[in-house]
């Protein structure tokens, strides 16, 4: 040991770990075909299960996303709620996808719900211990990580349209049951071998599957609770209450794109054998027409480049993308966006015609872009990006997108897909938020929301000293502003005074 | 009526605050100011660029008392804001022509007068 | 299907890929050697490709630390402003680089520019068609989000220099053309296999490609668009214009020091047979030894510990050893970034004296940086590390920098693949600039400037409560703040009033 | 070359690598077994490269977080000083790590200490050498700079709890020592294959190797420089000084979460022939339950949600769960968690009653939660998971944790781990915090604490608008923000003005 | 010429302005304040240390005005600003001695009079 | 004793703190108000839904002067803040009853005499 203690911190480091590629390249006595055809299987396991896990922390790396974006849209006063509400709900998605929401979408159990692998019991996975399974694509472990995470991202959407009066309770009571029931029996459908799989509905990464979910939820929630206080004038008119911080909205957006990497890029599941990185041009295209629209849609509706629309076009274009970016050509996927991008506005605006205060815009730019990027696939998908799911693994005859001259088949069944998620989602969701409603409460009292949530349930602003005294807040100029340049402290020269 | 006007340090506020509420006189608004005045200015710098700024952050006080409160609130003021050091601030003195309280609608000396209110302490 | 609806997930997730590896590992009759060759081969170019589509994921994350940074070191008025600049190029660059950029810069053609491959149409590239490219290293696509990410951060550079005061309408014709052509250009002469790669000419990352014609285009703009109102006094003395917030520039630079792991660390283009990570240590060297040189600069010069200087140092060291990181010994990587870093505060102050105003010191840190880092190649390159590219793949006799006795023949290629660059990308972004100047206009009135960019290009400021009523921004203390803890809500305690 | 310009782009970017395994696919005369499994033993090291740097990466990432984080909990007066610390220490780490820390940790040389591989001079590591650490795992550069950016986050623990106060030239001489050889030391215990590894302690990613050590700085640290002015009342009550942005600080706790998906899941070192993701289900369940734990700890001692203290839960239950996330089971992983989030609010308490002030809470939740989640192990240790590392490994017989049934033995060896590091990290950072006090001084003057870090120390404040004039920081309102929509400039439409 | 000085609420500020703007009393500056006062303090908790804040944001109004329009300006502010609850604040009226109009230099009581201005409703 | 109460553009107070100090009245008091008068709203735009506002930052400058300096300061105010447009602003002048300097403790007109401060240049 004492001669080579890189192998041992590698060790100590990590769990040692049996090698066998290593081994047997070097001291096994011969190698044989077929151990090295074991070992062969073994690196394209581990390829993949590496790609899937950076992509799985790429998507849990949007929580800080969502938490900069909806922080920044949300009123100082309420800063800091937003992000307790983001920690909170990131742990019940977390907490919740283990006990039952890997169970419900992923187990072995019917065409509506699975029903096995309570608590991530692999032993729950007849799949999971299946050789092809097991061996030849990424670890259960990296598949589970990967599907928390896109959970905890659909949770996420629900609440952007709430800022500003949600109960801090309400959180956790609606994640329990969003995260652990009913975003896991949608996921299960299609992703879980469900009937609409069967059935060959495409939904590649979650346009409809994680966004239109959270959407749902977020429109339901924000029927219920009602709009801001100040809001909406009397006449009906709404009020700009553009939240406090564009900077940090845009950092999110930014952070939301580079997570999206992952989001799509990841649902391959594989990374060998296949071009899984083709995805991310659709992707990125969408992304870029997306904001392409929301911009030009600004300019004629609004007469001005509004930069929160702007980062909700490109929202709008990956979500949009997201799931037909295995399914259409580059140039579809620049017309999915642009199409998604120009939509946000007009949306933006109907909602808030309706009476509907969404402060994030998650109605538009996760809602109706989910539902027209999963409808984008019966009009622009392509046979030969469709064909592998639809022929290869559904095993149905071949089909294309409406404009691909594929006629309404496809359409048809992502329209029906769609409006299944809708009911079902969006029942479930409203009846989960009336019931939440009717007994701990889903708004905070007018005298806490006047306050802001951040002083009334948190005891303490988000930007404290904006609003409190904070002792030593106030820079007190004392002789360190001024001339008496201490020349002791070398390192720490403060400025000479120049006054005369 | 007379009202106090003190351009202090904010160092001192906490300490005045609390004698003058003990001595039955809560009512008062504070706001931050910038000061120019016999205190230096100081010098910052920003890529080597650099500028001198007189104005530093000051507390404006003001509060509105009844005649008979105006010494004993300016002694208060005077005692507890004062370091030697320029920069310790200006106190003015303004007549009131009128005070109203917005809650009651009452006007005159009564509005100011000093109040032993347990709520304000 | 039922029993196996994990595998089922995968599919539904993954387009479900043909898996061969696996295939064959399992129930293949027998693994031959040929068939075992094959997956190998795939398993390489799997490999490759996570490696370069990861990486190009952290250069695309770039994004976001260069609007932080941006938007801090720019003023509170027009913080939103530089979000929309970010959000609009990164479409621009992306749907350029798509339409013609890869096309110009890696497309077959001549020695001065690529002419194939419109679009992104793969098979406009003979080489990916080739077995050698598609089999054994990263997917063609990979390889253009990597590229595209590139040229996306160098269109970023250029408006650094030109906060504050830009009219957003240039932003894009500005974009449009430097994406679409500009840089593709001198990214072929190199990376492209042009006159400059002919002629052995290094830049294993873009010192020069990337951030020098970046910072030739902020050069350009800077002049064409003269000094924000009241940036100098009468007597051209310049005045502190400080930005706003040093936390969000910061950390857009440390953001920017991440994103550049996949900047150098990912231009290897390989993950397999050779050890790519090295080039991550010269380049967190150089990026501490720029910090250290901006900070003893800093003291020496300005006498105070300037942080925003400390910020460019780190940019500074790692823009100047992204040309050379994969040519020096670690010492002399330090040596680069140290440089580098002392640069810093002398370049910005010869910059200010010359009446040009760039707010975020990009001439200092991109350019002159860069200038540095590329000649540096000639200066410290060794043999051992820069014959691979010289003598294998260029063709060239063997060479080595001025420093490590190799004479003057690097240095002087260097040198001239520089100039060429200055000449031709500042020239090109100059008239770019002119053309947009006496068209649709570069800069925005004085009024506009005065009010900032946000109300006046985007009817919202960047920070609304700062500057406007927002309604409900002032936290209205009712009950909430006081005595009255609510029972009722046990989740939601408001806390106590303590007042006797 | 002509009709292959993407291979050269290849070349010209990657220093045009030997590519063997691609070469043999295509061109060799017949793949033997012998070569083909050279080429898997470089693929497999070429798997696991590619995720330890990935996964170093992502810890380098961390110091954004960190620097959210302590920007966000200091006062706005000193955010930007925070910022100038995070730069040089991370300089300072870096460089020191190159010059003595590997070496020191990682080279070979007694139970104590590695003595040699200066200034990561390969040759000084024989196992480096060997054939089996060098073809069958991560380069040794890439395990360099893995390491690398492990020193530099226990660095920057330390100095949250010395935040508003500090000198900026401690942070430099502290740096020196801590990374050049406190921590390097400590490493080499167990990672090094030193005293601790031989006994079999286990500490998988440093809950006390990395996070203890950088606490017990902290601790060292905040007892020396003594509470910040007007942090405790005459009467030693102490008085709130909650930091000036809730947001920042908590997105900087998204970023740490993400990050520690590398942390964790990188310190397998290995990526193929075992599970390494599934380390990132304890990470995850502990971090959630950090949050809860805390949440939950915070209503009931406080009364109130405090949102710094969910914070520190995600960090606690992720400290708490680094040491162990490999040798516990889901559920462990989950208590681990959930006390460590318990206990951070009783410690905060128990540390600020002490007249300790660490306005970031690092005591808690990297000092108790370190010490919890190593002792962790030697309770909820599995020998399944256990046994890889000290039966297979170490040599020692088969141990489980206490109540797993086995006894006290490794919770003894445990034990004495913690305190062994306790012992001598402590004491060396006292002596050398003490050792800067009195030479180049640790403490800025009380006029210098009084103006804040930024003016006194930097010369400019973090946020210059809110405390100085900045020209132009105020948006004078001109007729852009009225009614004269200027006809001409089409993009940039102002919004025109209702007044009537 | 007196000059109102109005310690006020947030919320009351729109409607008083309106109304004032529509009695051709448009000209006015306000400023955010913290007032002390009758109104009870609030409690805020920070990893459990507690203090209690006595300040309370306000906002002042200032508007000078001619003699004659005293009385309804402040009957405005009276009927709008009141809630009846602890923390509706004051008025003051002061006398001034000059006012000049810095567009015009114009002095006297014409400065501060009443006027129909469409721009500033 | 007279206190002069100026609302002015932000643009205009460097030069005239510049003025004031050179003829010797160093010593004032600033402060960010936000004014409604006769200059025109501007309109905001959020997503479509628009809000004109009327309030726009102005400066408050306040300083207490001996009596003789009173035109004097106020002619340098009027001739600096001028522009002839809308939204110049006005200045008002008040009697101060009494004024302290809270270093010395010193009363009357003495405390705001003229100085020539090499100091506060
Ligand atoms: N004549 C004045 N008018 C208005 N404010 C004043 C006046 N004199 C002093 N101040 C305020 O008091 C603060 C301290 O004044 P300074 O002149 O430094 O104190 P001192 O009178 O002790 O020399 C100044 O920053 C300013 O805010
Ligand atoms: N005497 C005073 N001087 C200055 N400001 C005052 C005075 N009295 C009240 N205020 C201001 O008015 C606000 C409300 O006063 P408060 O005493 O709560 O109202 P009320 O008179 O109805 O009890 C205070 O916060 C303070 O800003
Ligand atoms: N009567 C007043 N009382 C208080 N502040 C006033 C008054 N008149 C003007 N102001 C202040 O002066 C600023 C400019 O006033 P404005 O009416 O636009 O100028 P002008 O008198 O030249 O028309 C206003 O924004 C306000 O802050």
């Amino acid at each position: 040991m004492r001669s080579r203690p890189l192998a041992a911190a590698a060790c100590g480091l990590g769990t040692l770990l049996a090698l066998p590629v290593a081994a047997a390249a070097q001291d096994a006595p011969a190698a044989t075909t077929d151990s090295l055809a074991a070992q062969v299987a073994s690196l394209a396991s581990a390829i993949d299960t590496v790609w899937v896990v950076v992509a799985a922390c790429f998507v849990l790396f949007m929580q800080a996303g969502f938490a900069l974006l909806e922080t920044g849209l949300s009123r100082s006063k309420n800063a800091g709620a937003v992000m307790a509400k983001i920690l909170i709900n990131l742990a019940v998605a977390i907490t919740m996808f283990w006990i039952s929401g890997f169970a419900l979408a992923f187990g072995s159990g019917n065409d509506f719900i699975g029903t096995s692998g309570w608590f991530f019991n692999a032993t729950g996975f007849p799949a999971a211990a299946g050789t092809a399974f097991a061996s030849a694509s990424a670890s259960v472990s990296s598949l589970f990580i990967f599907q928390m995470a896109f959970c905890a991202i659909s949770l996420a959407i629900v609440f952007g349209s709430m800022l500003d009066r949600t109960k801090f309770a309400a959180y956790i009571a609606f994640g329990v049951v969003f995260a652990g029931v009913i975003y896991p029996m949608v996921a299960h459908w299609t992703w879980g071998g469900g009937w609409l799989f069967k059935d060959g509905f495409l939904d590649y990464a979650g346009s409809s599957i994680v966004h239109l979910q959270g959407a749902l939820g977020a429109l339901a929630g924000a029927i219920i609770l009602g709009p801001r206080l100040g809001k909406f004038r009397k006449n009906g008119e709404p009020v700009p209450i553009p939240g406090h911080s564009i900077p940090l909205a845009i950092a999110g957006v930014l952070i939301l794109w580079f997570g999206w990497m992952g989001f799509n890029g990841g649902s391959s599941l594989v990374a060998h054998g296949v071009d899984f990185a083709d995805v991310l041009l659709t992707t990125n295209f969408a992304a870029a027409a997306g904001v392409m629209g929301a911009t030009l849609g600004s300019l004629l509706m609004f007469r001005t480049i509004d930069v929160s629309q702007m980062g909700n076009g490109a929202i709008g274009g990956l979500v949009a993308i997201t799931a037909s970016c295995a399914f259409v050509d580059y140039w579809a996927a620049f017309v999915v966006g642009l199409v998604a991008g120009l939509l946000i506005p007009v949306v933006v605006v109907f909602v808030e015609r309706r009476g509907i205060d969404d402060p994030l815009g998650a109605l538009a730019a996760h809602g109706v872009a989910g539902v027209w990027g999963t409808l984008a696939i019966g009009l622009f998908g392509t046979a030969t990006r469709m064909d592998p799911v639809i022929v290869d693994v559904v095993g149905l005859p071949s089909r294309a997108g409406l404009f691909m001259g594929g006629g309404f088949s496809q359409l048809w069944v992502q329209f029906y897909g769609v409006a299944a998620t809708m009911a079902f989602t969006g029942t479930l969701c409203a009846v989960t938020f009336l019931a939440i409603k009717h007994t701990i409460g889903l708004r905070v009292s007018e005298d806490h929301e006047a306050s802001g949530l951040d002083i009334s349930e948190h005891g303490m602003f988000g930007y404290p000293e904006s609003f409190i005294e904070v002792p030593g807040a106030q820079p007190t100029p004392g002789p360190a502003w001024g001339g008496d340049a201490d020349p002791s402290h070398a390192m720490t020269t403060s400025t000479p005074a120049t006054a005369p | 009526m007379k009202k106090i006007e003190a351009f202090i340090r904010h160092e001192a506020f906490d300490a005045i605050r609390d004698r003058l509420a003990n001595m039955g006189l809560p009512s008062m608004t504070v706001s931050e100011v910038k000061g120019s005045g016999r205190q230096q200015g100081y010098t910052e710098s920003y890529r080597g660029a650099k500028t001198t700024i007189f104005l530093r952050p000051k507390l404006k006080l003001e509060m509105a008392v009844d005649d008979e409160d105006v010494e004993s609130a300016v002694a208060t003021i005077l005692e507890l804001a004062h370091t030697g050091e320029p920069g310790d601030g200006k106190i003015l003195i303004f007549n009131v022509a009128e005070a109203v309280r917005v809650r009651t609608g009452e006007r005159g000396p009564a509005v100011l007068a000093r109040h032993e209110d347990p709520l304000a302490t």
